[in-house]
Order: structure tokens, then sequence, then C-alpha cells
């Protein structure tokens, strides 16, 4: 199902028809945990959503099952396609393979896949957007390091996978970068194909009053809706937190909600919307986007003015990244 | 063999019947009592399946019917094996991970892959095993306890070995060479894709636990100790090894629930490949009575629900979870009925026992009582 | 749940003589069989009153009939005078009913104090109340049982004595009580007829259902006899003797299980010497055992149950390791190898609890003929097995023992007890065994198919088979044996000459009253207790 | 098939039957101060003082308190007789309408919610069960797929319209109290960090049981107290519990043995659904797919560990919840600590098979791995991350090893039961 055959792709993209506002039929298969999930999907969700009052798009969504198998992704996407949808946004790296088969047995059928770039999905139908969640994570590494006290900090990851691992290297990266010897506590709370870690409150609770319990007074986390235990022990602890993929201190509960004191958005939104707009104005994207934080596809939020006091310098990092003084390493 | 009975075989055929159509009623007022398109849903549930899907539920019904058989190897003496689960997964991980050094030119590779992959699922229950027979611990926890311990080891494991493509967020062992890659056959026509090669291999562990269970010595052992474990005993079936044996042929039988996935579909274990295959295999093998044929109707069945489902959300706009709740509802109303089945039959039987003596000796001092 | 302790009428102002219980027309139909058929008796009220038949004759049905287990098709049912509608046991102990089963009906796990207020909490609680409530019944019969001791703990006399506490905790005025004697040694007998005789006094009525026919006419007042579901006669035990009873019951007359001629030679076929087992605790269950059979000979074991016979028994078929000593066949010493390799060196066995132990209930009939033999022709080829070989042998086996079945392929369950027990006798025999274990050959099984296997064991042995015969029913084992020993407490003693020995002799062998007369309460329980063990293999 | 399972004939003929006696309420204290003690000599030889810091001891109540109370419905329905595998589905029930009605009618209707929920399930496991004698395990089998898909099922139509829900999620729930001794607490949070031997520890201990407590947790104490007092003092738990033993015997007695089994089937699913609302209502204060994790699994386990009762259901579920709170608070570190301990007591474990039992093999072994143990610990800083997630099911798989030879099982616990079959 993988590996290009040969030189037939002729980068396709924007061979058709410029100019003209076409409507498009998007179909939108989201990863496990779907739509609601207040974290990943819902920002997908989130692009879907301005496209379809922006650009009056039809829309069609489904999640994944969880435990399901690659055959079962390949179906939901071919079923969009049979279903008239001409454009499908496969939400998740799960995708990959499916999207790279897909795209292949419809080669009329444009796809957009999100958080892969691998040759699996590659090919000339195929939008593949992905983050630059170190650059990101760098940010708000650096910024739990200049907010804490304690010289202590922490990091709930979800569940145990290189991706996960991706936000924990530009995190350490980001704080070490602040204070050299930084302690930074680390846990993933779940290891795959387990992937309860992304829907176990109660787990990430825990483990974040474990760090707060053991000196730590800013956490972040990568863990998806785990992540509200986080906030709440956050709260008890009257302490810190830092938010993940969107910015939370909008969307989290209002009692936790300042203990949020920024959040490292990855904007899949404006991914999947570029993809159905470009789309729609004739334009089909190709080939590997990479949203970081020159492009603006990662930044960090200001809500709630608890990190004003050190927003200069947060910039100023931002900037070496962006200008390539500062590399920000990927696994950690 | 047996006088043909045309009630029986007809009251035997009745009870799934039956039990699918409760299933349908019940679903149907849960959809109605919720608010759901009712009509939507089944007109998707029950629709033809395209070729394509067909193809599908062939190749899940393959994978979902290794599971049930090696679920019922425990079954058939009594032994609770809840952790097929687990067991594939160790045994996918050794097979993927033997199979990616290729060192072994293409079909040769794949046939000592299986081996492999059963040695790690057999090893890997053996643990349970042990358990069981020299510590007396019940292996419904042990089986929990190791699916969980398994998830963590494989991974630690996956991460020392794993080679992660550039570009890409899932890791996975090295990919298998194309050459052990096993293509599959275009057995339904016009569908664009293929059934899996190994279906042969589900086919034949079918084959294979008919046969052993059904005739051979150590198939009667077998259930002779799962019908009645004190009656084996004074038979002369050595308990403990025949715990030991079948935990672990179950063990090895998982081992090989990966194996069309991994040739078929994946050829690599990765982060994504399927999890949760045990479960769904006990289930099976319940509704399949623990027989070589039933389990492969119950799998056939699952795995079309399974793939109808799919499209739960697309047509109906229906969370896709819907077809659980059939799922279980099947096998309740599967199992009542047979039940109920079973009682009739006891009761059929006693009378003809009965009657048949009285006609056969009417003149015999009563020794039953007196007949009716 | 409102338990009438003292019925309406006290004994003194209903005395005896009036009806405590009467049936009228009691029909009761199981699946092809008729149980009951048009039963007609009563019973007065402060005596006796026995009820005889054969296995299967109906009895136990009635008396459940008579307690609210089971609803009867038709017939009616008047106790004290007063029409009963009895729907469950509920309804039979408030109207001052009591039933102790051939089954005990105890929860080993449960001490005695909890069986015995089960379901009678609302009289004196579940405390100390009834603690000495307790100990007021048994000091009154003079029964003898701690309350708090667990019930797995005892042994079938104290077990049957609870069960009798049982009864008289809830106040009852009727006692139904089936096969109570069945399992107990003549000495364990005697007393329980003065229990009997005690109640009886306090004007309490018994219905005491038996076999054993010279019990019976001991102590009943009245004897009423059921044949094939229906009653025969109701008599005056002053009036019969045992032979005209055994007619009434059966039609014909009484077999005997006694032995024409000697048939013993001097080829010793199982020789076990110095046979011990350690238990895991405390005393040895097998302790310095030795004995000899030679080819032609019986050797018959008496004791009271659970005193080692069992693992006498799994020692010599190999599911147990002796701590020491050996079992030797012919010239090999077996003690060391596994069950299949002693059935397979010619030692048949023939089970304690053939529902547990014998047989594959839900199996058919061809299947069980195979059981235990998985590894001999005709029943396997090589690894495989030959169902077609063993179906066909099955067929011989139906035949030449009588196995009464409409063909090999129905369940063992749906055979009755004897014909249950001829199957595994013929298949047992059908390996020309060298060696025969029974344990309890003909227990539960009704005269004629008792009779058969007697004829059986006695053409095997005439044909140089040695039998090691372990039974509870003296009559059969001075019938049968050549010699008898007796165990105790894991040691045999005797031997004890069948020629010459009474019954009451081998009794008192058995409790150790030959020895020292302490009481037989705390005799050893090697678990098996005998109240559910058979309800366990009957999970249908 | 029948839900008992094989016995492998471990069980000799004779049951060993020595321990019937019973710790006094003195020997409990020496027991518990004993481990108090050792933990604290790990502690101070160690360095990992998270090991039974309060914080950690009350993670590690807030995870067992799920485990144990679906635990005490597998007590509650097996001490009647059935076996209850369906658990899973009944606490994946709990989670479910207890944020439901959490939503609706505010966090005490959530618990009354739970319970309804869990009630529900175990309606469905009695019906089978009991009624058409269904072999237990198809039944929680079943019910456990059903579970799962109704929760989610309902999950995507109820909570996705609902502001801050979605198909997989509620809207986040109100809260219960909790409750904190507040001088108390501050108190002995000052003697732990003292950090002294043994005094230490037990303010910990205290603090723990102390500060931020959930009425839930609260209630579930209760409940435990009184399961033991409804079984094991009252006439309806004598009956209860006699069904479980002999079935037939409690019939001739009068007992309606359909009727208690079916209503402590009930019962037991109520105590699930109310494991699942902590969950939700405490835990997590939102519901989420997937919540439960397998703890129904783990409660069972957690109840057979315990030998069918109360205390030992609370000792094994403790000791889950412990272990699981370790390695997701410590992580590497704590557990790191813990392969001392285990490497002293399986040294210790092999002397005294060696010298007491004369088992050379297993006391060899015992040693062998020990001594890799203690090397382990010797040569490594931490545990791995991807291993320590396993602490709490090996520590469980262990303990078990060594101590499951003596647990027994209700007697009739599993058999299908028919009435009118006493004999
Ligand atoms: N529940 C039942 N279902 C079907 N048949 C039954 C049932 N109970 C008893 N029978 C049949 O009814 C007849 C009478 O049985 P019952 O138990 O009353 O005999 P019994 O006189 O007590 O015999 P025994 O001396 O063996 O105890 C037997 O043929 C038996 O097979
Ligand atoms: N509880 C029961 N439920 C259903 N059937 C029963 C029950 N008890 C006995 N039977 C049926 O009754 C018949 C005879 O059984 P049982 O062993 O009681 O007979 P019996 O007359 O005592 O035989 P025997 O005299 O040979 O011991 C069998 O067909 C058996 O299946
Ligand atoms: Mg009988
Ligand atoms: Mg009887």
């Amino acid at each position: 199902a993988c590996g290009d055959s040969g030189g037939t792709s002729s980068g396709g993209g924007s061979t058709s028809s410029a100019g003209a506002k076409k409507t498009i039929k998007v179909g939108m298969a989201y990863d496990v945990g779907g739509r609601g999930d207040q974290s990943f999907n819902d920002s997908a969700a989130a692009g879907l959503d301005k496209a379809k009052s922006e650009l009056g798009v039809e829309v069609k969504e489904a999640a994944a099952v969880n435990g399901e198998n690659e055959a079962a992704r390949e179906e939901r996407l071919q079923q969009l396609v049979d279903a008239g949808y001409t454009h499908i946004v496969a939400v998740g790296f799960a995708y990959a393979k499916s999207v790279g088969k897909a795209a292949k047995d419809n080669p009329d059928a444009h796809f957009a896949i999100v958080d892969d770039a691998s040759a699996d999905s590659k090919g000339p139908n195929v939008d593949q957007i992905t983050f630059a969640e170190n650059e990101g994570s760098f940010i708000v590494g650096a910024a739990a390091a200049l907010k804490s006290k304690a010289g202590n900090i922490g990091f709930v990851g979800g569940v145990n996978t290189p991706l996960i691992k991706k936000f924990e290297a530009g995190y350490v990266a980001g704080a070490k970068a602040v204070n050299k010897d930084i302690k930074i506590q680390i846990k993933y709370l779940t290891q795959p194909p387990d992937f309860s870690g992304f829907a176990d409150p109660a787990k990430g609770k825990t483990a974040a009053e474990g760090m707060y319990q053991s000196g730590a007074d800013v956490v972040y986390h990568a863990a998806g809706g785990s992540g509200g235990g986080v906030f709440t022990a956050a709260k008890a602890a009257n302490a810190m937190a830092i938010g993940v993929d969107s910015d939370q201190a909008l969307t989290a509960p209002a009692d936790v909600k300042d203990v949020i004191i920024t959040s490292m958005i990855k904007k899949v939104d404006v991914g999947v919307f570029d993809f159905i707009k470009s789309a729609t104005e004739g334009k089909e994207l190709s080939g590997n986007k990479v949203y970081d934080l020159k492009s603006g596809g990662v930044d960090y939020s200001t809500t709630g003015g608890k990190i004003d006091d050190i927003k200069a310098k947060l910039d100023d990092y931002k900037k070496q990244i962006i200008d390539g003084k500062i590399t920000v390493p990927t696994t950690p | 063999m047996r006088t043909f009975q045309p009630r029986r075989i007809l009251l035997s055929v009745a009870a799934p019947v039956l039990a699918l159509l409760v299933a349908f009623v019940i679903t149907s007022l849960i959809l109605w009592a919720v608010g759901d398109p009712v009509a939507e849903v089944w007109k998707t549930l029950l629709g033809a399946p395209r070729p394509r899907q067909v193809v599908n539920i062939v190749n899940s019904a393959s994978v979902l019917y290794l599971s049930a058989i090696a679920v019922a190897v425990g079954f058939r003496m009594n032994l609770f094996n809840i952790g097929v689960d687990g067991q594939y997964r160790v045994a996918a991980f050794a097979g993927a991970l033997f199979a990616g050094q290729a060192w072994l030119p293409g079909p040769l590779n794949v046939l000592l892959t299986l081996v492999v992959a059963m040695v790690a699922g057999g090893l890997w229950a053996s643990i349970a095993a042990w358990l069981k027979v020299r510590r007396g611990v019940s292996e419904v926890i042990s089986t929990i306890m190791l699916n969980a311990i398994a998830t963590g080891l494989v991974q630690w494991l996956l991460l020392k070995v794993s080679s992660q493509e550039k570009g890409s967020n899932a890791i996975g062992t090295k990919l298998i060479p194309e050459s052990s890659r096993l293509d599959g056959f275009a057995l339904i026509p016009n569908a664009s894709n293929r059934v899996y090669t190994l279906v042969l291999l589900a086919i034949l562990v079918g084959v294979a636990y008919w046969f052993v269970l059904g005739k051979t010595r150590f198939g009667f052992d077998l259930r002779a100790t799962g019908r009645s474990e004190s009656a084996a005993v004074a038979s002369g079936v050595k308990v403990p090894r025949m715990v030991m044996t079948a935990m672990i042929a179950s063990g090895a039988l998982a081992g090989l629930v990966g194996m069309p996935l991994l040739f078929g579909q994946d050829y690599q274990y990765g982060t994504t490949f399927q999890a949760g295959l045990g479960f769904a295999g006990i289930g099976i093998a319940l509704l399949g009575r623990n027989n070589a044929i039933g389990i492969a109707f119950a799998s056939l069945l699952w795995a079309y629900l399974d793939q109808q489902s799919n499209g739960l959300q697309i047509r109906a706009g229906v969370a896709p979870e819907l077809v659980n709740i059939i799922q279980g509802v099947i096998l309740f109303a599967v199992v009542i009925a047979y039940e109920l089945i079973r009682r009739a039959d006891l009761r059929l039987e006693q009378n003809r026992v009965a009657r048949e003596l009285a006609a056969q000796s009417p003149s015999t001092p009563a020794t039953q009582g007196a007949s009716a | 749940m409102c338990v009438i302790a003292s019925s309406t009428q006290s004994p003194a102002a209903a005395g005896v003589g009036d009806l405590a219980v009467e049936l009228e027309g009691i029909t009761k139909r199981f699946p092809g069989v008729v149980a009951n058929k048009d039963i007609a008796f009563s019973v007065r009220r402060g005596t006796v009153h026995a009820i005889v038949g054969e296995n299967g004759a109906g009895k136990s049905t009635l008396m459940k009939i008579l307690y609210g287990v089971q609803r009867p098709d038709e017939g009616s049912i008047k106790v004290n005078g007063q029409p009963v509608n009895l729907h469950t046991p509920a309804d039979a102990i408030r109207a001052g009913i009591g039933m102790v089963f051939q089954h005990f009906m105890l929860a080993d796990n449960l001490t005695i104090l909890e069986n015995v207020v089960l379901g009678a909490e609302s009289m004196h609680g579940i405390g100390n109340a009834a603690r000495e409530e307790i100990r007021r019944i048994s000091d009154d019969y003079g029964l003898d049982v701690d309350a708090d001791a667990l019930v797995a703990d005892l042994g079938v006399g104290a077990r049957q004595r609870v069960e009798i506490l049982k009864v008289l905790y809830r106040g009852a005025k009727i006692l139904i009580l089936d096969e109570p004697t069945a399992v107990l040694v003549p000495q364990e007998v005697d007393e329980l007829f003065d229990n009997l005789r005690e109640l009886k006094k306090e004007g309490l009525t018994v219905l005491f259902i038996s076999h054993k026919l010279d019990e019976v006419l001991k102590v009943a007042d009245s004897i009423t006899v059921i044949r094939r579901g229906t009653t025969i006669d109701t008599v005056d035990p002053s009036s019969v003797n045992a032979r005209q009873l055994a007619e009434l019951m059966v039609g014909s007359e009484l077999p005997s299980p006694s032995t024409e001629e000697s048939t013993v030679t001097d080829r010793p076929v199982l020789r076990v010497s110095g046979l011990s087992l350690q238990g895991t605790e405390g005393r040895p269950l097998l302790d310095d055992i030795s004995f000899t059979i030679h080819a032609g000979e019986v050797l018959g074991i008496a004791g009271v149950e659970g005193n080692g016979q069992a693992e006498l028994v799994e020692v010599i078929m190999g599911m147990r390791e002796p701590t020491s000593g050996q079992v030797v066949l012919e010239d090999t010493d077996i003690s060391d190898w596994d069950v299949r390799e002693i059935r397979e060196a010619g030692v048949a066995y023939i089970p304690e609890d053939r529902q547990r132990h014998g047989l594959l209930l839900e199996a058919p009939l061809w299947e069980n003929r195979i059981l235990g033999h998985q590894t001999e022709a005709p029943n396997v080829r090589g690894p495989l097995i030959n169902a077609s070989g063993a179906r066909a042998d099955t067929e011989r086996i139906v035949r030449e023992y009588d196995v009464r079945t409409p063909s090999v392929y129905v369940t063992a369950a749906s055979l009755s007890g004897g014909n249950q027990q001829k199957l595994i006798v013929g298949r047992e025999m059908s390996h020309d065994p060298k060696v025969l274990v029974a344990a309890h050959p003909t227990r539960g099984v009704d005269v004629g198919a008792q009779a058969s296997i007697w004829d059986l064991m006695r053409h095997a042995r005439a044909k140089g088979l040695a039998v090691l015969l372990i039974s509870a029913d003296l009559e059969e084992l001075i019938g049968l044996s050549d010699t008898i020993q007796v165990i105790l407490r894991g040691r045999l003693t005797g031997p004890f000459d069948p020629d010459t020995v009474t019954s009451e002799e081998l009794g008192a062998a058995m409790t150790g009253a030959a020895a020292d007369t302490a009481s037989t309460t705390d005799r050893p329980a090697t678990g098996r207790p005998t109240g559910d063990t058979s309800h366990e293999g009957d999970h249908r | 098939m029948s839900a008992a399972g094989l016995e492998v004939g471990t069980q000799p003929v004779t049951t060993p039957r020595t321990g019937r006696q019973r710790f006094t309420p003195a020997q409990w204290a020496m027991v518990v101060a004993g481990a108090i003690a050792v933990v604290s000599l790990l502690r101070i030889v160690t360095g990992a003082e998270d090991i039974d810091s309060s914080g950690a001891l009350s993670a590690a109540v807030g995870l067992a308190v799920p485990i144990a109370l679906a635990g005490l419905g597998g007590l509650w329905s097996e001490r009647a007789g059935v076996v209850n595998i369906g658990l899973e589905g009944m606490m994946i029930l709990g989670t479910w309408f207890g944020a439901f009605f959490a939503i609706h009618a505010g966090a005490w209707m959530g618990i009354v919610g739970a319970i309804v929920g869990g009630v529900l399930g175990g309606l469905i496991h009695a019906v089978a069960t009991v009624i058409f004698g269904v072999d237990h395990i198809v039944s929680g089998v079943a019910l456990n797929i059903i579970g799962l898909g109704a929760a989610k099922y309902l999950a995507a139509r109820f909570f996705s319209g609902l502001k801050g829900g979605g198909p997989t999620q509620s809207p986040p729930l109100p809260n219960l109290p909790t409750i904190t001794i507040p001088g108390l607490s501050d108190a002995l949070g000052t003697i732990e960090k003292k950090q002294w031997f043994f005094v230490s520890d037990v303010a910990s201990v205290l603090r723990a049981l102390c500060t931020d407590v959930s009425v839930l947790t609260i209630l579930a104490v209760l409940l435990f107290i009184g399961t033991y007092w409804v079984l094991w003092r009252t006439a309806f738990g004598l009956r209860l519990r006699s069904c479980g033993e002999s079935p037939v015997a409690a019939e001739t007695l009068g007992v309606n043995v359909i009727r208690y089994k079916f209503l402590a089937v009930l019962i037991s699913g109520g105590l699930a659904g109310l494991g699942g609302g902590y969950l939700s209502l405490v835990a997590a204060n939102i519901y989420r797919d997937g919540q439960t994790g397998g703890r129904g699994f783990i409660g069972l386990a957690a109840m057979i560990f315990g030998n069918w009762r109360p205390g030992g259901l609370l000792a094994g579920s403790g000791l889950f919840g412990y272990t699981d709170a370790l390695q997701l608070r410590g992580g590497g570190e704590t557990v790191h600590a813990f392969l001392l301990l285990f490497a002293i007591i399986l040294l210790a474990i092999g002397v005294w098979q060696i010298v007491k039992r004369h088992n050379p093999v297993q006391g060899g072994i015992a040693i062998v791995v020990g001594v890799l143990t203690g090397l382990w610990y010797a040569l490594t800083e931490t545990v791995p991350a991807e291993l320590t997630g396993m602490t709490p099911y090996v520590t469980t798989l262990l303990v078990l090893a060594f101590a499951s030879q003596r647990l027994r099982m209700p007697a009739a616990d599993g058999q299908v039961y028919r009435k009118g079959e006493a004999s």
C-alpha cells in the first residue's frame, strides 16, 4: 500500500482550473474521540466549521472507533468518497496508510492528513499537514521555567507515542534554555495500544498532583482529555498549568481557567481551513506543509494575562527559533 | 450417526433466527426511544455490502475467527483465557520483529514467523498456566493482569527496536520485506481489495480445531476435563498437565491472530496495530458455542456488523458503537434461546427414553417407577 | 417469615391417635414417568410411620410434595385435619412439617448455628438467643452438637443430627426422615432410633423412609408400602416379617448377596504394604496399611465414611501419591504410576460417586464407554478416537449387561442411576482386568440392578479377578467378601471372617467402640460431605 | 461450561482447615504498625519521599475507591452464587448515568444516577442468569459488550449538543463536596514534613484520611461497613450467603432463593455503577468514553484476592490503588525504591522455603530472582517509564502467586440454580 510507484505523479495540485470559486463537499474523518474532545479533534472541527460558514461547503463527519484496524480506517475514507465527498480530511497520524491507499484508489478525490508527512500517505492528491509542536512547546517550556519559582516543573503526556514525545522534547529544551538546572518531572499516563491515557482525567489528576506535591509549580500537559485532571490538580495545589492544542484558558471549565497561564496552540483548524479554502479557489494543495512558529501554525496564547510579564522574553525566543538561531529537537 | 430428527434440527436453526429477530426488535426499540432514525439505521446496517466491503468482512472475520478459536480451546475445558488479547499482541510483536529481519527468503520467512508467533503467544500464556497449576492463581485474574503487563512490556521493547519513518508519527517494527508480503486473493469480483492469503490459515486452524478436539485422544481428554474434571481425573487425565497444554495451545493459537493483519495489511507491528481482538473473540466463541462451524458463522456475523456499522455515522448520523449493543443483545438472545431449547430438548429426550423403554419391556419388573 | 413455634393444638389436647397427615389421590408426573399415582394413606399423630419401596418407587417424590418442594398434579393433603395448600417449603414449615432429605441439605461453609437458624431467623434471631435455643434442644434430645462448629468439619452422624436439629428448631410436629440410616453404622442407627422414640414421646409424628426392612420393623408403628408410584398396602409391623414386606415391595423374593463357594487361589495379584498418606495437617489419612488380594478373592473393607476409604482407593488408583509404602500389582511396583498407566495395567475402577467420577453426564453413552480407557482398543486407533469401534462395543455392553436405554446415543444423564451403574460395570469389565477396585458398587441402585451387579462380580471373581470391595452396606460386604477388613482413622483392623462375623461386630469395629467407647461426634471428616456431592454431579 | 471454572486438582481431598482464628484488633494494629515501619525504613534508606506521602496515600484512596466499589459489587453477587464478570459493563453504565443525572439534576442526583445505571446492568445480568439460567460468564461478557456500546452510543446522542460536551465526553460535571478537618490536617502536615522515622509516616497516613476526602469516599467506606454488617450480622445476609453456599438447602428451609439472588445481583450492579459514578463524578468531574479502563475487571480480581470478604477486598483494592498511585505520581524513582523491598522479601521467602519448608527449588528460584531484583535496584537509578505502568498488575500477580492457595470461593458460586431440584 505504500511506497511511490515511480514518477507518475506530476504535481497535479495546481493543474485544476484556477480562479473560479468551486463549491466542494468535504468529508472529515476524525481520530478516536471525534468532535467535542475539547482538544485535537475539536481544533480540526473548528477549521471545518469555519469553512462551512465562510465558504459554504457541504460537510460530513465520522470518527474512528477505539481499537479498529487499518481496513476500517480505509473503509471510512472510502465511504466518504462513495457518498460523493470530494475532499477528505483525515485527522491523526493513524490514517497515514489508509490515506495513502485511498488517495491512490481515488485519484479524482483530494485528501488531507493531519500529523503525518511520511511516505505512507504521500501522493499527488494528498495534502500533508504537520506541525512543529516542538517549537510551540519550546516557548511554553520557557514560559514554565520563567514562571516557576521552585525551579521545578512537570510534563504530563497522555500516551507514550513519538508525537507526544515531540511535545516533551520541545518543552524540555525550552525550559532548559531558561534555566539549565531546572528539575523537570515527566510522566506518560499509558502505553499504546492503551490509548485511555488521552481519556482518563483521573489519571491526569493523580500524575499532576504528584508533581505539584513534589515541588513543581507549573505543569504542561499534552494529554488530550486527561488534561482536565491536570487543571483540577493545579487548582487544588494553587499552582499553574499550561494547556495544549487550543487556547484552553478559553475552552476549559470556568473554575479552572485561572490556573492556565498559557497554552501551546497547534492550529489544526488553520491547516484544515487552508486546505479547504484553497480547494474552493481551485488550487488543490498537495505535499507536506509544516505549520511552525514562523508560519504561525503553532503559537502560544496569552489569554488571561498571566504571562504578560514575560511576553517579551518569549517573543525573543520565538524570534530566535524563526530565525533559525535555535533549533528545537524533536525527540527527548 | 444419530437417528435423523427433523424437530431437533428445526429447533437448533430456530434458535439463532429467533435471537436475531429479538435483537432486531430490541435495538429498534432503543433507537426509537432515544429518537434516532430507525429506518435509516437498518438501511445502513442491512444494506447489501459492496464487493469491497465483502472482502473486508471476510478479512476481519478470519482474524476474529482465529481469536475465537483460541478462546474456545480454553472454554472447551472450562479454562477462561481472558488473555488472548495480550497473547496475540506479544506474538504479533515478536512475529513482526522476526519477519522484519528478513533472515529467510519470502514464503519461508512467513512460515517461520508463524512459528515464532505461536511460540511467543504460547510462552506468554504459559505464565498464566504455570500460575494456575503451581500456585493456584485463577486464570481469570492472571490473564487480565498479563494483558496489562503485555501492553507495557511490548511498548518498552517496541521503543527499543522501532524504526520511525521520516515525517511519520507512528512507530513500528521494521517493515517486512516485499517478498514476504502476502498479496491475497481476488476472490470477490469487482472488489478493489483482496482477501487475505492467511484466510487459509484461519480455515486450517478451524479444521485442526475440529479434528483435534473431536477426533483425537487428546481432544477427548480435553473435552472430558471440561465436562467433568473429577471424572476426567478418575479416567487418567492429568489435569494439571492438561491445563498447561490447553492454555499454551490457546496462547499459541492466539499468537496467530495478528498474522493475517501483519502479512496482509500492516507489514509491521506498531502503534496502529489493531487491539482488542481478544475480547471480541470471547463473545464470538460464546456465540458460536465453541463449535468450529458455529464460530465461523458467528465471526462472519460479527464482522458483518462491524463493517456495516462503519457507515452509520456517515449515512444515519448514529454512533457506530450502536453495533456493540446489537452484538451484546444477539449474544444474550442466542444463549437464552439455546437454553430454552436445551430444556425442551432434555424433556423430549427423557420422554423418548421413557417411552421407548416402556415399549421395550412392558413385562419387566418396574425399576423405573411407573411408566407413563 | 413467621414460623409457629408450637402449633395451636398442644399434643395433650390432640391426643395420640388423631390423624396428623392425610394424603388423598396424590399424583405426580415427570416427563416420561409417573412418580406418584393416586397415593392415599394417613399417619396417626405421635407415631413413627414408615414408608418402604424400591429405588424409584416414588417415596422421595411423595415426601417432597408433602414438604412443598414439588407440587402434586392431583390430590389433596390434610395436616391435622385441615386441608393445606403447600406451595413452598415455607408453607410446609408453617404447617409444622419438617424434613430431613435423603441427601443432606447443609451448607458446608456455614456453621451449625447458621445452618440451623437459616430461614427461621425471626424465632430467636441469629445470635446468642439462637445459640441458647440450640443448646437447649441439643441437650433435651441428646443431640450433642456444638453450635459454632463448621459443618464441613462434621462426620455424617453429626450432620444427620444437625438436620434433625434444624427441624426441631422450627418446632416441627411432623418430621419426615428420608433414608436417614443409609449412611449410618448400626450403633448410630440405634442412637437415631432412641432419638425417634424420644420425639414420639413428646407427641411428634415421624415419617420414616428406609430400604432396610429389619430397621423399619424395629422402629415403625405402621408401614406403608409403595410400588411403582402407588400405595400397595399399609401394614402393622407386628403382623409381617421382613420377607413378606420385601415381597410386597418388589412383588418377588429378595435377592441375597451371598457367594456360593470360595474361589480364592494362592496367587497374589495386588499387594499393598505399609501404605501411609500424610494429610495436610495432624493425623495421617492412611496409616501403615497392608493387605494382599489373591486371584479370585474379594477383600471387603468396611468403615464409617471418612476414615480413609476414599484415600485408599485414590492411592491405589494413582490419583494420589502415598507418603510411604508400596502398591504392587502382580510383580510390578505401581506406587508411583499414574492413573492411566495403572488402568492400562489392568486395574478396573468403579468409583464411589458414579456421576462425579465415573461418567460424563452430558456426553452420549458411547463416549462414556471410552472414558477411563482412552488408550485402549476398541476405543482408539493410535492417537485417534475410533468412534465406530466404541459405538459397536457400547452396543455390546448395553446388550450383555442389560443397560436399559433406547440407544447408545442418548446422554448418560438420561439413564436411571442403576442403568448408569451397569454401564460403568460393563465398561470396566470389558478390558480383562486383573484387579477390580469397587467402591459402593450398588449404592442407590434398586434391587434388580443390585442383583445383577452382584452376579457380575461373582462371575468375574470365579474367573480369577481380585476384587477390592468398599461398601457401607454390611450385608453386601458379608455376602460377597472372602475376607473383611475394617478401616478406622486410616488404619486397618481385622481381618474378620465373613462367615462368622455379624453386622453388629463390624459396626463396633468401625466406630472403634470395640476399643474405646468414645462418642462418634468427633470422627474424622475427610471432606466428601455426603450432603451435596451427588448433587454437584447432577448439574443439568 | 460452568462459570465455576477448573479446580486443577490443586484442592486436596481434605481441605486444610487451619486458619479459622481471626486477628484480634490488637494484632491488626501490630500488623499495620509493622507495615508502616517497613515503609518508613524503606523511605529513609532509598530517599523516595513520595512512597508514603499523604498526597500519594490520598491519591491511592482515590484510585482504590472505584475498584473497591466494583469489587464490593462482585462480592454481593458472588456471595449469592452469581459470578459477575459483567462488573466492567455495569461500571461503564454508572459513569454515563451518573454524568447524565448530574448534569440535569445536580451532583447529588448524579450519585443516584450512577446507581440506577449500574442497577440496569444488574437487572440484565439477573434476568439472564437467575431467571433464564444462562451461564454466568456468557451473560457477563455480553453485558460488558452492551455496557460499553450503550454508554458510547448514549454519550454521542445526549452529550453532543451540550456546551463543553461532545460525542465522547460530557460537559464538566458539578462538584460533590469534599471534607477536610482543617486544623488537624495542617498539624499533621507539619509533622509529616519533618521526615522523622515512623512518626512522620503515621502522620501522613492520618493526614491522607482527613484531607480532601470526597463524600463519595465516605459513602464507600460506609458501604463497606454496611456490607459486612448486613451480610454477616443479619438474617437477610445469612439467607443471601446461603444462596451462594447451598441454594438447595436454603430452598428447603423456605428461603426464596431466586428472589435473593436476583436482589443480590441488582445490588451488585448498583455498587459497580456507583464505582463508575465515582470516576465520572469525583475522580474526573466529567464523563469520557473508555473512562473505566478495565477497572471492573480489576475490581473482580481484588475481590478474589480478598477471598470474597470485604476486608480482604479492601486490602486488594488498596494495594492496587497504592501501587497505581505510586507509579502515576513518582513513576520511576518510587517504583525503583520498591525494587529494594521486593528483593528483600524474595530473599526472605527463599531462605524460609529452604530452611523451613525444605523446598530448595522454589527457594532457589526466589533467591535468584531476589538477587537479580537487588542488582537491578543497585545498578539503575530509575525504572523505565514504560515499565512502571505495570507495577500494580505485577504486584497483584506476585501477591496472588504467594497467597492464593488459601482462597475459597462460595461453594455454589457460578452454578446455575433451578428451583425444585432438591433431592
Ligand atoms: N425432578 C424429576 N424429574 C423427572 N423425574 C423425576 C424427578 N424426580 C424424580 N423423578 C423420577 O420419579 C421416580 C420416583 O423417584 P423418587 O426419587 O421419588 O424415588 P424414591 O422412591 O425416593 O427412590 P430412592 O429409593 O432411589 O430414593 C423415579 O423414576 C425418578 O426417576
Ligand atoms: N432432578 C431431576 N431432574 C430431571 N430429571 C431427573 C431428575 N432426577 C431424576 N431424573 C430422571 O429420572 C430418571 C431416573 O433417575 P433416578 O436415578 O432417580 O432413577 P431411579 O429410579 O432411582 O433409578 P435406579 O433405581 O436405577 O437408581 C432419569 O431419566 C433421570 O434423568
Ligand atoms: Mg434412585
Ligand atoms: Mg428417595
